[in-house]
């Protein structure tokens, strides 16, 4: 079993529909422990990579869709998200070069690319309370799967389901990075809105794999 | 609470719409891409100064394009820093072949931003050097945290370094008097009430009625500690202590005192701060030698002040006192 | 509401103090008699301006002296014009032979006090004229009020006769040329929040939450009507309707556009509101020749803004343009 | 029976005192339909008087007293109400001249001056929501009272009680002067801070007359 482009487009979609649902709680979670601003930043993002979609022809393979989402929301969001999630999925498509099927081994090559961009743009640790929190479980969770014979579904479903444990796990953390790093322990007890984006990603991700 | 504006999303361009049809002879703003250029950019063989961040600082940056500062600035969505591709846009509009230098204050985002624009720039064959702006003395600069904030200083580096390419200072020069000038000031501030985000209605934090952020950042974010609210006097001893001594300023030293409101806070409480900045400046033995008071840095209407101390020295204070023309400053000319 | 202050009582006569520290090369403070005089006064020979009014609306009018603009200011208590005999030693301070011509803004306090003040001047031997300036459109002038109130215009009124006296007019001179200003313009707001008096603690009105005060004065008198919260170019439409049609401004006339902040709106949205006043000038022909964007006649910390639209002629662009040098505008030098 | 310098003192010492303590009312009818000051305006100008009144010479006559508390008014209350209670005082003054035994006939020419001056100076007519509206009744009632024989202290209890009513009456009004003006209807149902004031100013005056 494989994903294909369609998979890669159809996360897209997901992930857009998903942010724009939790636009609002996003940026409570940001005004709480940062500024507020990061549910309306990936909102306007992958807005934008929708529009994106449409002008990308059928015959992409996954790393092309991927760099032109890249390029987007390099250009949509702004702010320490979108050089993030860009660099993430720039370094997603370098992964997959010109593949046209995407293996279990594929996917988890594309998350766990996905999340080295990350750490190289943003120097964060596990444990900093930031998306790595999200991403380095679900890769690990995600490649673990992978050993185990799942399929690309199976994968992604349970590189999402440590996504968002991952996610939780922010809450009682001291921010090292970022602009919650400013709030010492007031940041305990609060979630990072960027590691809960990522974990709406995620199970975007696996949502469009469901049918696949 | 209420805002004069018609559309959340609308308020940058709308806001620069009227920031360009109030200024026409000093600025002009392109909206796709957005930024705003000085009019007459790019001046060939001058140093061109870009610098941005996120939108509801004004008048940061926008306010300081124009003769003698900025020759662009890049303002984002509302406390959201802009993409590289707006930063490479401007960029190109104002280099004059002399090198661009990117003022860049100290947040993830916008250090990731302009990171790749320079990347982006230097790739298209133009020359750029970024100075890195971090006066924010509330949170400590460790390893813990993601460094010193850049807050109003930001206005004292733009205007020193812009008055330095103004006189036809080589790239590499300008750049280092924006390095000593930030090495050499300090900042913090005070929040009493927040702003309020315009596309949430939702205000960037809440604080009891007798309660103050002492070291508010410029986005909300929280500073050192949560105090009882105090009299004018005994926070601003409170800021200048902690200010005067990070440096450390010594006596005998001349400085420039920057009062700069948040923007929900009316002149006069900003003059009833100055008079006891400059008291207890006098105190520790400082010479107040040039002053500002104003809204210049802000953060929505959030209400608050910030106090920024820069020590002085002849080509400082030469540069400082060199004509600007820009739609929030102008002296000289 | 919180504010940066000591003691209520003290606000006036403290940022008096921290402006008196932040521009000892403009102006200077005596605090008992308390005005504020441009430093070199009196100057032999010229006119000198000296306005006047309640506290509460800085800049006006302390922010205006200096250089080109007001040899003196008389800053009453909070929203309460000054006594007589104040302006009185204000008017010995700076009169330097050539006469004083009295700047008041239409309200009974203000009348009367200034009314006081001259005769004790013209009884003292100085030669005194006064301008009554009443631009606000809000309230119909008509012989059921006390007539029309002086708002922001008066800002307009100070630059353009304090460069006509800083040129060397006659007495007689400089206030034909304030009354011709006063007569060509025409201002209103809109309040969406009300300021807070410091000795109460309470706010000078209470709108509901989609309400705002059209029409509002800049002690929180009321206006025309309450009216539920609209878009900002709505708002501004009406603003311009009831200003421009009043004078009323004709097609091809040159006008200098004033958007003033009430002390608590961030400068986005006055910008905001100036890119539709700009559009709306337009649409009835009317040719944007000078403008003026910033918080000048406040109103403490209230949220909202107004407009005022002077008709120009090329005598008053000249003498707009000509240097002024004072806390609160600068250009020119 | 008559009042002397004494008595002026008193009064305007008896002024001070109720007038600090009707403070925070005054300011809450004038925020209604002006613009707040009133209680702050009367409250720091009778402080004033009280200073002075201790620098005044024994022998003063009460048209000595009453100017001097007229300069010290207009020096130190402002507004509008400052002119009009000072050029009120002044007027007294000039009205009962150098007597030092005031009997009725000079307590109502007395009251009859302070609000011709203050109509001089205002310019405002009964029914315009004014401190004239406090004014005029007292002065008819002082008239009255005067007519029908009664002691000094009993005019004063009559113009205060004129006064009063006075005051009152102003809260159906539409006001056609001074700052509440501009409110047109929505003035009516409030009490006009400066009737009020003078209201209590007159109960002041008869309060200080009892023990005389
Ligand atoms: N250095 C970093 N490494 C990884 N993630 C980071 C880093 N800095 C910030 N983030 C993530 O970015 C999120 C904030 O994004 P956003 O609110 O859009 O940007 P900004 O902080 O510029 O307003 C944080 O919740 C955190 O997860
Ligand atoms: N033209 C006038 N004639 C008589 N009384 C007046 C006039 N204008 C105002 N007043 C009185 O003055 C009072 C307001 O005084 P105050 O609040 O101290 O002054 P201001 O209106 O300048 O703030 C009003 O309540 C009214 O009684
Ligand atoms: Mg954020
Ligand atoms: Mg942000
Ligand atoms: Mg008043
Ligand atoms: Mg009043």
């Amino acid at each position: 079993m494989s994903l294909d482009a369609t998979w890669v487009v159809e996360w897209m979609r997901h992930s857009a529909r998903v942010l724009a649902e939790n636009r609002a709680e996003l940026g409570t979670l940001d005004r709480e422990i940062g500024d507020g601003d990061h549910g309306e930043n990936m909102d306007r993002g992958f807005i934008a990579v929708l529009s994106e979609l449409d002008a990308i022809p059928d015959d992409a393979t996954p790393g092309e869709v991927l760099r032109r989402a890249a390029m987007t929301l390099i250009s949509t969001i702004g702010g320490a998200a979108g050089p993030l999630y860009g660099t993430a999925l720039l370094k997603a498509s370098d992964a997959v070069g010109s593949e046209t099927q995407l293996d279990g081994a594929s996917i988890v090559a594309l998350l766990r690319a996905a999340r080295d961009g990350i750490v190289l743009r943003g120097k964060a640790e596990v444990g900093e309370k930031t998306m790595v929190d999200s991403w380095t479980p679900a890769v690990d969770a995600a490649s673990s799967a992978e050993g185990a014979g799942e399929s690309p579904a199976g994968i992604l479903r349970a590189a999402a389901e440590a996504g968002s444990a991952g996610a939780e796990a922010t809450e009682p953390l001291i921010a090292r990075k970022g602009r919650a790093s400013y709030l010492g322990e007031r940041a305990i007890g609060h979630r990072d809105p960027g590691a809960q984006s990522t974990a709406l990603i995620l199970h975007a991700a696996a949502d469009a794999a469901r049918n696949a | 609470m209420k805002k004069l504006i018609n559309d959340a999303r609308a308020v940058v361009d709308e806001a620069l719409g009227g920031l360009a049809a109030a200024h026409a002879d000093i600025l002009s703003v392109s909206f796709d891409p957005r930024y705003v250029a000085r009019r007459g950019a790019p001046i060939v063989g001058k140093v061109a100064l870009v610098s941005g961040g996120g939108s509801g600082h004004e008048p940061l940056h926008a306010g300081f394009v124009g003769l003698g500062m900025l020759a662009a600035a890049v303002p984002g969505a509302i406390f959201t820093s802009p993409t590289p591709d707006l930063v490479l846009a401007a960029t190109r509009a104002v280099d004059g072949g002399a090198g661009v230098l990117y003022l860049v204050k100290n947040y993830t985002g916008d250090v990731l931003n302009f990171e790749t624009a320079a990347d982006l720039a230097v790739g298209a064959g133009i020359r750029v050097e970024s100075v890195l702006i971090n006066d924010d003395v509330a949170v400590e600069d460790s390893s813990f945290t993601a460094g010193r904030r850049g807050i109003a200083g930001a206005v004292l580096v733009e205007k020193i370094a812009g008055a330095a390419a103004e006189r036809g200072d080589f790239l590499e020069s300008v750049a280092s008097i924006a390095r000593r000038v930030n090495a050499s000031m300090r900042s913090m501030g005070v929040g009493l009430r927040a702003g309020v985000l315009p596309y949430s209605g939702e205000s960037t934090f809440t604080l009891a009625e007798d309660e103050i952020e002492f070291g508010v950042g410029m986005h909300g974010e929280p500073g050192r500690a949560r105090i009882p609210l105090e009299p004018a006097d005994a926070i601003v001893d409170r800021l200048v202590a902690a200010i005067a001594d990070d440096l450390p300023f010594a006596p005998g030293d001349r400085v420039l005192l920057l009062v700069n409101g948040l923007g929900g806070t009316p002149q006069s409480e900003l003059y009833i701060v100055f008079r006891r900045a400059a008291q207890a400046l006098a105190e520790r033995g400082l010479v107040l030698t040039r002053s500002l008071v104003g809204s210049f840095a802000t953060s929505l209407e959030m209400q608050g002040a910030s106090l920024t101390l820069l020590r002085l020295d002849d080509e400082l204070v030469e540069l400082w006192d060199a004509p600007v023309h820009t739609a929030a400053l102008r002296w000289g000319c």
